[in-house]
């Protein structure tokens, strides 16, 4: 039927060729390409065969797993509390959220509620981790579009949002922040005075960063339309975060299932409608000025009270009660060794992670290490729609569709 | 002097011009060509009609050939041209048949043919500079220059006929 | 219709049967329902597709090796998300070490497919159907699946480590 | 697919207009706000003459302290090399004899006491550990890069505190 | 011509010749000072004083650095191309008049290497070539991503070669005349074409950015994309040699600009400055060096321009980057043509 | 394999080694040349590539030592910087980029999974890329702070500062080559 359909409309050219005998249309010569894993846009590492006709993409072959860590397990071989470093450099932009996702996990498992005060410093560590991330995807979309500028503008306010990790936990990037029933410390003075002015600092910083970029055509024209998916699509696919949320879909853990006192505050999804680059790029910086109001509402209604759950079996005791009282003493050591009693059970607990839902799954046996923890990787699950994302489209739309989409290699290949 | 770097030139250009047709890689055929080009604007120059050269250079060696270079490393990509060509030996000798054919008729043609020499007494060495070229095209060969103006009209409508692809598909 | 546990089971059920669907449990909030594998691909389509459940997103599937589980050492789990009624559920399939072949959902989810390449991976399941089932992860020749429990951790070539000195 | 909460917000994407067709008006804005910062104070702090401040809960590099009468704190427990995820600490522990008493606050301490730096992700689980408070890493410094892999296992002679120099004699 | 002149006409050929390396190589160093600064960091300050040697010792590392040609590549282009680039690059400043003449001895100097008739074209036809370097270079290098590369250079240097002559053609109109001495000459004081020509300058100003693949058209080595592009398979000198050149092109360009449209070695009350001198030959050289000056700054504001644009824009893609070429700059440009012969035959009819 | 590290030649002080022999102040200037421009490839694959950003932000400043050009083509490349886990699959692609740096070259390994493997003693990480290309300096720290990753470039830079010039040509450093298999 679609032949006879086609054969009515055709061309004088097309005429001739079927006249001779030649192909309707001429195959395109193909060049292979491959992209990454050394390639400078592939920032963390995979590969692309990509399959060109001229600049065009008509097929792509992924392939990772070039920094596969084997967490899972790592997990497996690891007391609890151990695990809370591997989780950092799984998203290293947004280490904190991750941590903090791994220890309402075990919370959940132990039985633990955590004070309103700790749930609250959580809200505003997440928040800034999200920020981090999200600066550094959209300045490393401004690199690859070619305006290297802005993203050492940002890259600046990333500095003192590590200044304020380092305030807290110590560390800058990989944070190990927080323990399994809290904090590690309480906020301390610096670090709220920190807070304070980051949160005066930052939009300022942020607006030009829009600037910038937002309304510049050359801009737009590069991202609008490039890399685009269907909402349909993007859930098949399982996209969860901003990169759904580009799509329309406005799927978001922090409101579907607040944890960690999400429910306190005001905040909208933004959500974009075509799914392009453009839409996340927006997205994404829609939900940088999201997070920057939550973390001012937390701020402001910091709750008094401890910033760790009174649970003596699994929080290590305060080192002055260790030197002191042989009770504390004995649960420091039966904490470290791991020797907590974790009930028998599984749990899946999610956290809105920099690129989306990020679930832990945990399996325990009643042993010191979980039976099994896996990691539901948002980067793992969408990077695989990136073939079908790229393909018609050219060599640098493929690049920036891969700098917006977030493709953090740690938490790919796990 | 002049006649030396004549003579230079002139044997530059016809061993660059065979290089055209004995290359067998097509890249370094366009790039003999291109020294070919800039000969000519040599010989140009020679006789002193700068604008010639540099138009001739422009428009050849910076533009059409350039063209040319593209198509071909385009086209050889993939993989290599070179042993891709295969010529049968009747086809050779075919070659050989006709460029023979062709070279006597050149020569039946050129044997009676006057060269016009210039008296260099009334030779006028401004000939060739900007201003009377424009005279001259504009006045004396103001037709033909109209039509060949046509004739490229014609041809860019042409091209960005063929050129233009079936609606929907788009390629770059 | 407000989706509990109870009216969720009791639809599944009286579209499966009971010889198919056991051991309902709630350990965390989750139902967690154990199928046999000639009925799950069927039932992630029910749930896909049914109006009223409308569980149409596949969150996360991975598998796990209890070795001392004798004949269903090898556990594979889907959990599924209906994001309209904000419903979570998880499925189990079990089956014997020495048989794990399970029916690919790359035909229901466009996600499944490198979820069950990490499956194949890392626990040697083997989908039928699947449309390109290789390693994702680790080398292509790598000769065992290192997430199975008797496979050791560590990396086998390193000799700057003595083991006498961790507790482990 | 109609919304799932009612806190959706469409970002904003309106049509270009010309003066933003133009690209000029755009571009003179980038130009604005780079100019802006080509006169401004530089962020850089450089970096081996200037240090940038670090938090005081900074984890640097480790340190073995002394108690206040100059003796080591480590009794060589091994929480520490339990604790420790990259399995950097190794240790031998050993019986305080008589007339060790100001080397030494506990009666066993450790012999040897290795960290290696390169396998070391200073996480300060180690520092948490530690019942006696002897090992801690401190803010204010960091491990140096080095040329040979040998250099950066650190025995005690490179971690224990030294003595402060009017306890000495 | 006398043995004299040659002389002079050699010395100042050789130092222009000079100038232009120097420029160039110091153009890497305010580049990079440029983007420190742009970008709140403060740039190469430990090689020499404020980092003042750090082209010296890239250029010297960059000599000793092993020289090195792939296996698969042509090697005679290999090594060709960066030559023909450079080459091209170094040829052009030729015909740029630098500044008016100099008397020494009574001997009338132009500071000019090549007065020819046809100086615009040229220059034109110089800066055509430049693009082989770059294509035999990428071709030989027999790598996907150098083909790419010298593939969007060449396509990108003859869109944008159209455009560029299009918009030089109004000038033309307005000066009669080839010569870019002459164009000079007729922007006496301040007389500059930039009056009579914006929407010229401004096509020819992003025609310039394209032909020396500069942000945002520098496709053909685009980081993100190509790697290096065309130049990606070179290494130690011969990179050198095609960073160099682009550094020249961008002097160059500069020079032809400010000779187009800013009126060259023209200043302000130049005339009065040359009538406050009452000793004609001393007015006449008093007049040549700050014209000299001028000229000079004129050419380093440009450069501090295409480097500000370059770390502020976003690039281009292929098929935008045609599409400004051949769909607005070519029409801009004609409209401009046709708003100049207006314009003139206006000024002839109403005078 | 490890103990080829031993053969790295740590040119001490002047005169003293073969090459000192031949030890000219036109040595010293090109010692001071390559120092001061010294261009990385950055091979990040994680978190201590985000630790590489900051280095060449702002606030660390990267170019203030002449190093801020980014040379991701391997021929133009002067210092290979390592920077977060290299897995095993991953190791034959340094392999091959080590290789097709042209001399001379010289490798940082930075943060503890390129020095060591890290925290990943696993069966798919390698344990420390010395183990298949010639590391001159290891960074330590997981990731390092971009101070200690300046002060891993600063010990390059003298290394690069003090080599003669025929180091590259010595019996001992086609050895170490050879060792790791590297034509």
């Amino acid at each position: 039927m679609a032949t006879e359909n086609k054969k009515a409309e055709l061309t004088d050219l097309e005429q001739f060729r079927l006249d001779h005998g030649l192909a309707l249309k001429e195959e395109p010569q193909l060049t292979t390409l491959n992209l990454g894993p050394t390639h400078p846009a592939t920032h963390g590492i995979f590969q692309n065969i990509l399959q060109m006709d001229g600049e065009k993409i008509m097929d792509a072959v992924p392939t990772i797993g070039y920094i596969h860590r084997a967490f899972e397990k790592i997990a497996e071989r690891r007391p609890f509390y151990q695990i809370t470093p591997l989780t950092d450099r799984m998203n290293y932009c947004s280490s904190p959220i991750n941590n903090m996702g791994y220890h309402m996990t075990v919370e959940k498992l132990l039985g633990i509620t955590i004070p309103k005060r700790a749930q609250y410093i959580r809200v505003i560590m997440m928040e800034l981790a999200r920020i981090s991330d999200h600066l550094i995807c959209n300045s490393i979309l401004g690199v690859d579009s070619g305006a290297f500028t802005g993203f050492l503008y940002v890259m600046q306010e990333r500095e003192h949002i590590y200044d304020i990790y380092e305030e807290v936990c110590g560390a800058r990037l990989t944070t190990n922040m927080g323990r399994i029933g809290g904090m590690e410390r309480d906020l301390s003075p610096k670090a709220l005075h920190l807070i304070d002015e980051f949160l005066k600092r930052f939009p300022k910083v942020w607006a030009e960063f829009e600037k910038m970029l937002t309304r510049n055509r050359i801009f737009i024209d590069r991202t609008t339309d490039v890399g685009a998916i269907s909402a349909e699509r993007a859930l098949s696919y399982g996209f969860t975060g901003p990169n759904l949320r580009a799509t329309g879909v406005d799927y978001d853990v922090r409101v579907m299932n607040p944890y960690s006192s999400y429910e306190d505050f005001e905040f909208e999804i933004p959500v974009g409608s075509k799914g392009d680059t453009y839409d996340r790029f927006l997205v994404r910086n829609e939900e940088v000025w999201q997070s920057l109001k939550i973390i001012e509402q937390a701020y402001k209604n910091l709750p008094e009270g401890s910033y760790h759950a009174d649970a003596p079996h699994y929080y290590l005791p305060p080192k002055q009660e260790v030197y002191r009282n042989m009770e504390a003493l004995i649960y420091h050591f039966k904490i470290v060794m791991g020797e907590i009693d974790a009930p028998v059970g599984e749990v899946y607990h999610s956290v809105e992670g920099g690129n989306g839902e990020l679930g832990f799954y945990l399996v325990s046996d009643g042993g010191r290490t979980p039976y099994r923890l896996h990691f539901r990787r948002p980067c793992f699950i969408y990077y695989q729609a990136y073939t079908e994302m790229i393909k018609g489209g050219q060599l640098a739309d493929a690049i920036l569709t891969l700098s917006s989409l977030n493709v953090i290699a740690g938490e790919l290949d796990a | 002097m002049t006649e030396n770097l004549f003579y230079f030139l002139t044997s530059l250009t016809l061993l660059s011009a065979l290089m055209v047709v004995i290359s067998k890689n097509p890249v370094h055929s366009v790039l003999f060509l291109i020294i070919t080009f800039f000969t000519i604007s040599g010989h140009y120059i020679l006789l002193n009609a700068q604008f010639l050269a540099a138009v001739n250079i422009i428009v050849y060696a910076g533009a059409i050939m350039v063209l040319f270079l593209f198509v071909i490393m385009f086209l050889n990509m993939g993989k290599n041209a070179e042993n891709a060509v295969k010529t049968s030996v009747i086809s050779k000798i075919a070659g050989t048949l006709a460029g023979g054919l062709l070279f006597v008729v050149m020569i039946a043609a050129l044997k009676d043919a006057a060269i016009v020499g210039y008296n260099p007494e009334t030779y006028n060495s401004q000939v060739g500079m900007v201003e009377n070229l424009g005279k001259v095209l504009f006045t004396q060969y103001l037709l033909p220059f109209e039509l060949a103006s046509v004739l490229f009209l014609v041809a860019m409508v042409g091209a960005v006929m063929l050129g233009k692809k079936e609606t929907g598909e788009q390629h770059f | 219709m407000e989706l509990t546990n109870e009216n969720v089971l009791g639809k599944i059920i009286s579209e499966f049967g009971e010889e198919n669907i056991w051991d309902a449990l709630n350990p965390d909030g989750i139902m967690t329902i154990t199928t046999n594998r000639e009925s799950i691909h069927e039932l992630i389509k029910y749930l896909r597709d049914d109006e009223e459940l409308q569980i149409s997103f596949l969150t996360t599937m991975c598998g796990i090796h209890f070795p001392d589980h004798k004949d269903k050492e090898m556990c594979m789990m889907y959990q599924l998300h209906s994001l309209r009624h904000n419903y979570r559920i998880r499925i189990k399939v079990f089956m014997p070490a020495s048989d794990p072949v399970m029916p690919t959902m790359t035909d229901l989810y466009a996600t499944a497919n490198w979820m069950e390449r990490e499956a194949f991976d890392f626990y040697g399941f083997i989908f039928t159907g699947h449309p390109n089932l290789t390693r994702i992860l680790n080398i292509e020749e790598m000769e065992y699946h290192p997430m199975l429990k008797q496979y050791p951790l560590e990396d086998q070539t390193r000799e700057d480590k003595i083991n006498t000195y961790f507790g482990r | 697919m109609e919304p799932l909460s009612n806190r959706s917000k469409k970002v904003q994407k309106r049509e270009m207009t010309f003066t933003e067709r133009a690209y000029l008006p755009a571009i003179a804005q980038g130009l604005g706000i780079t100019l802006k910062h080509f006169f401004k104070k530089k962020a850089t702090v450089q970096y081996p003459e200037q240090t940038r401040e670090r938090s005081d809960v900074w984890r640097g590099l480790h340190v073995l302290k002394r108690d206040e009468n100059g003796a080591e704190r480590c009794t060589a427990c091994g929480l520490c090399a339990v604790a420790c995820p990259a399995e950097a600490i190794t240790m031998t522990a050993g019986e305080r004899k008589a007339g060790e008493e100001h080397l030494y606050r506990e009666e066993k301490y450790a012999v040897t006491y290795e960290v290696n730096m390169l396998r070391c992700i200073f996480c300060g689980l180690c520092e948490e550990a530690c019942p006696k408070a002897a090992i801690f890493l401190q803010d204010d410094k960091l491990a140096p890069a080095r040329y040979e892999r040998d250099e950066f296992i650190y025995g005690k002679d490179r971690l224990v505190e030294p003595l402060k120099t009017t306890e000495t004699k | 011509m006398e043995s004299v002149d040659l002389l002079y006409k050699a010395i100042y050929i050789l130092a222009i010749f000079g100038i232009t390396l120097l420029i160039a190589t110091y153009s890497t160093y305010f580049e990079r000072k440029i983007a420190a600064f742009i970008q709140d960091r403060v740039g190469p300050n430990r090689a020499g004083p404020a980092g003042l040697l750090q082209p010296l010792a890239d250029a010297g590392k960059l000599f000793f650095k092993e020289d090195f040609i792939p296996n698969k590549a042509s090697k005679a282009l290999f090594i060709l191309g960066p030559g023909i680039a450079m080459l091209v690059a170094t040829m052009s400043s030729a015909v740029v008049p630098f500044g008016d003449k100099l008397i020494i001895g009574g001997h009338e100097i132009n500071l000019i290497a090549i007065d020819v008739n046809i100086g615009v074209l040229y220059v034109f036809g110089v800066v055509s070539l430049g693009v082989y370097g770059l294509m035999v270079g990428g071709w030989a290098s027999n790598n996907k991503f150098s083909l790419l590369g010298a593939i969007r250079a060449a396509s990108q240097n003859i869109s944008y070669e159209l455009a560029m002559g299009l918009s030089l053609i109004a000038v033309l109109m307005l000066s009669g005349t080839l010569s870019l001495r002459e164009i000079a000459e007729q922007q006496s004081g301040f007389n500059w074409n930039i009056w009579y020509q914006p929407l010229g300058f401004i096509i020819f100003l992003v025609c310039a950015f394209a032909e020396c693949n500069r942000t945002p058209f520098d496709l053909p080595e685009s980081e993100a994309e190509l790697i290096g592009g065309y130049h990606t398979e070179y290494g130690s000198m011969k990179l050198g040699m095609y960073l160099f050149a682009e550094y020249i092109n961008i002097f160059v360009a500069s020079a032809v600009m400010a000779t187009l449209y800013f009126g060259a070695y023209n200043f302000p009350f130049m005339e009065d400055l040359r009538a406050a001198i009452s000793d004609p030959v001393l007015a006449n050289n008093v007049v040549t060096i700050v014209g000299l000056v001028a000229m000079f700054t004129k050419i380093f504001l440009f450069i501090f321009f295409f480097m500000w644009v370059r770390w502020t824009l976003p690039r281009f893609r292929y098929d935008q980057l045609m599409k400004l070429g051949w769909q607005i700059l070519i029409p801009l440009a004609i409209l401009n043509i046709m708003l100049t012969g207006g314009g003139i035959l206006l000024k002839e009819y109403l005078f | 394999m490890s103990d080829n590290n031993d053969i790295k030649l740590v040119e001490a002080p002047d005169g003293i080694s073969g090459a000192g022999f031949f030890a000219t102040s036109f040595e010293k200037v090109i010692g001071l040349a390559r120092k001061h421009s010294l261009w990385p490839l950055p091979f990040a694959t994680s978190c201590c590539g985000i630790e590489y950003m900051a280095t060449m932000g702002a606030n660390y400043d990267i170019s203030r030592f002449g190093s801020e050009r980014p040379s991701f083509s391997p021929r133009q490349a002067d210092i290979l910087m390592v920077m977060g886990t290299i897995a095993k699959k991953m190791g034959p692609v340094v392999k091959q980029v080590y290789e097709q740096m042209a001399e001379p070259r010289w490798v940082i390994a930075v943060g503890a999974c390129a020095s060591s493997g890290g925290i990943f003693d696993t069966y798919s990480v390698l344990q420390g890329i010395d183990r298949i290309v010639p590391v001159d300096v290891y960074v330590p720290g997981c990731p390092p702070r971009p101070e200690q990753i300046l002060d891993g470039l600063m010990r390059v830079q003298d290394l690069a500062e003090n080599e003669s010039l025929r180091r590259r040509n010595s019996p001992e450093y086609q050895a170490l080559l050879a060792s790791y298999n590297i034509k």
